[in-house]
């Protein structure tokens, strides 16, 4: 085994082209990403490697082309459709829940639908209300789908990989933050759509996260652990199916924990795990779970105001001191 | 209808496709019948006075090609070939049904077949019918995919970006607009700004022709021209059937909306009846043999609904299965 | 005062032709709500007594209608919007969050958005998976909007007076099972968008619920109290504002909960109660509350199918008793 | 671009919008310059290249009248006589800003001046276009609403769904098409299978002309023809301005799809330099006028710069104020 260096975007692009020279029925499609290069770089040259049948730009028509991914996935393809934001996979939704969650049941199991949905999600680069939102939790209400949010370089390649690989339809969340970031990986690592991870092993309390906010909750973990409070971090990774045992086993082991999100927090995430654990261990629970979720506001423009609107480290370790004081 | 092309085809030809629409025709009498008597259930919408496209189009489309419609489908069901017992059991929700007793009169499936579904969702089948295209051109295949869709379906949003989006990528599908005149209580010239509906898919550079869809000849013959251009240019069509449904737009409306007469006025140019004259005065066609051909329906119904009768219902521990597809 | 009996459909009705009566800006559009009278009826009428302008048909374009009816609502009017189900405004879904819900906060607070949009929501009808979902949650997780859910015939009449008095975006469910419901109900009782209401008073368990799924409640209620059990059953009303102190306060008398909804299980609205009492109330807590929910499916047509994917009586019945052993 | 054209004008007004178009250019190159600098935050579109149309446009619209754009929208803003000052503070997100920073440089917003803003999610405005429209006739107002939207919006079903509700309902609403033939990268003929979009237009009755959009004479007198023309026909209409971009769609934009010799034969054809030429040779403009403007210009950018930097940021505990309206 080899480790190399990539960014996240990288990482994404490595899962996508070698899906493609593997599988001919693999293309991608999407606004902008074959001669734009993609929004967010990470189809950057590959309809020079792949032509531009494969790697199809659309036009601005979030529905239909998504439409047509469900259909060309049912007509044997394996389709990757980049819609550039969740903010604007709104217009999609009906073709992603009534149609790609609903078909193969509906049909009494005789279609699949072989399809994996990117888009990125979140705030940080004070792009205002209809760019910034993290809608992730709409699309883990649905069964059908399954949903996850690679946050990490390695995940963001072996997630891919294995959503390609996954005859269901896989919604998948990146984080506008994580392009750029870069880390080592190696070679041939299997990253399955049900398990959650342990990013940081501790005693104390568990910081439960996803996406984008896993290195800001790491980044608390760090500055908790100057405090002699030692944090464990569980990386959900995938929201749909959400992997119970992982969040159970974390919870009996620390018995205390903080669920940590950017998306809006009433029927958030965060919810659902603090639901979870009251049924499934709240006997194990020394406090009540807390949640750091994002501000109940359309996200604005101004930096100040954009940065309160969603959990910043400093809040995560507020948190985890509330809880750790309201300790019985 | 005219004598000459009646002589296009043969006697036997003729003969089996007025049995084909009378069988709808049956069928649909009998299913409102069992929809009073409480057998069938949810939503039933019926074909009839439309039969002789759902014939017309099947007859020509080619075993390979694909299809895709509406909750009111059972005629392009049946005309396919679909068994009759699968759809009479799948309306009484039975494990036998063609979608196990899931889908119901709206959601008619085959694979078998070729058919991609009844959808319920108005013009959400659409960018299905493109993604069909998409897969089929991709991976070079001489199939045609026919899309059915209403009147009212053309107002959606996805009409229009999806005929843009098979224009624009030259694919093979064939968009079969019934054209009934209303979108349930909708006139429509209370839905359309602009009526000709030809006039709104040549807006997309799709050739387009509007055709007496009560007329089963020239159905067919449209319909050979529409898939040999598809075939020759690889290029959509649009096809504008103008018909009429007899009935209410579903079990639940009191047609407030439209005059008797103006109903009945329609029921004179039917695709039954106008056949039958057609065929009586070819001397292709008599009582005699209307009378066989009613038996052996009437036989054909009795046997689907004793199938159905004594279909079984899926054990509930099996709801959940197929909500996702298992092995690759 | 004077009481009156009525149905649900009625109240709805008499609530709509008050307020077209009292202020001109008020009008109503959606599919059918005119000619044909209304999907549920509850339009039947109205168009004779106010004309085709102010009940207006739409054609169907859920998203441009329903942006429309925000438009007209910047521009002064009052409009209602009549979506004929929740999954239907999945088409409507980017007008409804990208604007409704952020115009007045994005633009600084220049604008209002006093628009009302009611739909039908829920299953019970055998319309299977894409007429049946209940998708409530999606909209109580946006700021910027108002969500309820009238589940009596009071309510029907004074919650959409409320809406139509209130000058921000409303969003109310009327649960299909509801429509025929019919109670007496006095004249001018006013009803606000916030507080929740205890329909049934009691000292053992709080079952807390919403909507179409009440009356199940209150039966489950009713059998358990022969059982000597003695249920507090709590109406929400209005979940977005959720009222929290209602919710608490009743924790804090009875200990113990069960949370009842059609909604899907996971990140439903169920776990927003949950995850609320575990932050506010946890040491209030004799038992982890407990959630009787939809199964993750999408809804079957099959009676039997149906019926097992929603909480009924007796589910709901046995979580109770669950709780209740449940005990330490 | 004639003189004879230019004799309907007065020399006092041509001066104007020749100041008012390199007012616009001046502040969208000063704009750049402070996003390098950081200053300016998110995404910046600018509009050099197409000022004709702004000015054009404002100049015919009456104060009455609404407007409605998309994010890239400085100028249609400083055209319609919003306060420089309160747009750059916008785009410094400083609480003096137009949209007190919550919106930045996409979502300028100024109920004064009918303007209901910059609306970044493409097509999304158009149905509130359509309504504000709907709330000018119901009302009896003579006022017409311009709404601006890019070639790429066109592929929207948004787009098909509002201009077929404005033609169905015969109401008030300019459509005006700012074709500058790219949608980030992607040319509009691998957007659009029909490039006339005009035609694209006309298909839904509505009444459209094409207009060489760098030319401010034609912009004026065909705007003025559609006013005159929806106010008599009580009918929307259709205006395509031909221009281009000459800058990158946005800061983050490559530019890897065009040629830059493209960029450079349109730069010619300039709106700024043709007029400049054409007041030249009628003697109504001089080096010296020029800089005159240019100073004046310069000094109004200064202060607005001054304005913004000086201005405040919203305290954070404002941050979720406006999410609601508090009174009717
Ligand atoms: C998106 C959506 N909106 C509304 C409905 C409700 N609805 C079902 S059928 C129908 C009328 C459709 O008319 P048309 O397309 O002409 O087909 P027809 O029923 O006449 O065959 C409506 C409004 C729906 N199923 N889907
Ligand atoms: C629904 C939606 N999809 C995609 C985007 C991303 N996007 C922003 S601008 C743009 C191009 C729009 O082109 P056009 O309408 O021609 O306007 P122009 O930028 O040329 O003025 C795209 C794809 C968006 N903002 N909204
Ligand atoms: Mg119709
Ligand atoms: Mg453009």
């Amino acid at each position: 085994m080899c480790a190399k260096k990539m960014t996240y975007r990288d990482a994404l692009k490595e899962a996508i082209s070698e899906a493609m020279r593997n599988d001919s029925r693999v293309f991608l499609m999407g606004e902008d990403v074959a001669r734009y290069g993609g929004t967010y770089a990470v189809t950057k040259g590959l309809a020079k490697e792949f032509g531009e049948d494969r790697i199809r730009d659309t036009p601005l028509s979030e529905s239909a082309f998504t439409g047509a991914g469900i259909g060309a996935a049912l007509g044997g393809m394996r389709p990757i459709v980049e819609i550039m934001t969740v903010n604007f996979s709104l217009l999609a939704l009906d073709q992603i829940i009534n149609n790609a969650a609903t078909i193969r049941h509906m049909s009494g199991g005789q279609f699949r639908i072989p399809l994996v949905i990117r888009m990125a999600t979140g705030s940080g680069k004070q792009l205002a209300a209809q760019h910034s939102h993290s809608l992730e939790v709409m699309y883990a209400h649905v069964p059908g789908l399954k949903v996850i949010c690679p946050a990490t370089v390695e995940d963001a390649r072996g997630m891919l990989q294995a959503a390609l690989d996954d005859p269901n339809p896989v919604i998948m969340f990146e984080h506008v933050s994580l392009y750029n970031m870069s880390d080592e990986i190696e070679d041939n690592t299997k990253v399955d759509l049900k398990s959650a991870k342990i990013r940081r092993s501790g005693e104390d309390i568990t910081l439960i996260t996803f996406g984008g906010s896993l290195h800001k909750t790491l980044q608390a973990a760090e500055e908790l652990a100057a405090q002699n409070i030692d944090c464990e971090v569980l990386d959900l990774r995938s929201l749909r199916p959400l992997d119970h045992d992982a969040i159970l086993a974390s919870i009996r082991k620390t018995h205390r924990a903080v669920v940590i999100e950017e998306g809006w927090r009433s029927f958030g995430v965060a919810a659902e795990i603090m639901a979870l654990v009251m049924e499934k261990a709240f006997y194990e629970l020394d406090a009540p779970i807390a949640r750091a979720c994002g501000v109940e506001v359309p996200i604005p423009y101004a930096k100040h105001l954009e940065d309160a609107s969603v959990p910043q480290v400093p809040d995560i370790v507020a948190k985890v001191q509330e809880v750790l004081n309201s300790d019985v | 209808m005219s004598k000459d092309t009646l002589e296009k085809f043969s006697q036997e030809k003729c003969l089996k496709l007025f049995y084909e629409m009378l069988r709808i025709r049956r069928f649909e009498e009998k299913s409102a019948e069992l929809y009073s008597a409480g057998k069938i259930r949810g939503f039933l919408h019926l074909y009839n006075g439309e039969e002789a496209i759902a014939v017309g189009v099947m007859e020509m489309l080619r075993d390979e090609d694909s299809f895709i419609g509406t909750y009111r489908e059972h005629g392009h069901a049946l005309a396919r070939g679909v068994s009759m017992k699968s759809i009479m059991a799948e309306m009484y929700g039975k494990v036998e049904g063609c979608s196990r007793g899931r889908g119901g009169s709206m959601h008619l499936y085959d694979k078998e077949k070729k058919f991609y579904g009844g959808n319920a969702i108005v013009g959400g089948h659409l960018p299905l019918a493109v993604g069909l295209g998409l897969a089929d051109k991709m991976q070079n295949r001489d199939v045609v995919t026919a899309c059915f869709f209403g009147d009212g379906a053309v107002a959606e949003g996805e009409f229009h970006e999806s005929l843009n989006l098979a224009a624009l990528w030259k694919l093979p599908v064939l968009f079969v607009c019934e054209n009934n005149f209303y979108a349930m209580g909708t006139q429509i010239s209370r839905e359309e700004s602009q009526v000709d509906l030809c006039a709104k898919a040549s807006s997309y550079n799709v050739k387009s022709v509007a055709v007496d869809g009560m007329d089963i000849l020239s159905v067919m013959e449209e319909t050979q021209k529409a898939i040999d251009y598809i075939t020759k240019n690889e290029s959509p069509y649009f096809l504008e059937f103008q018909t009429y449904r007899f009935r209410a737009h579903s079990m639940f409306d009191a047609e407030l909306y439209r005059d008797k007469k103006e109903v009945e006025e329609w029921k004179k140019k039917g695709p039954i009846v106008r056949f039958k004259k057609l065929l009586e005065e070819q001397k292709w066609l008599d009582e005699a043999k209307i009378k066989e051909m009613e038996k052996k329906i009437a036989t054909e119904i009795q046997a689907s609904i004793e199938f159905a009768e004594n279909g079984h219902w899926e054990p509930i521990s099996h709801l959940t299965k197929d909500v996702y597809c298992e092995e690759m």
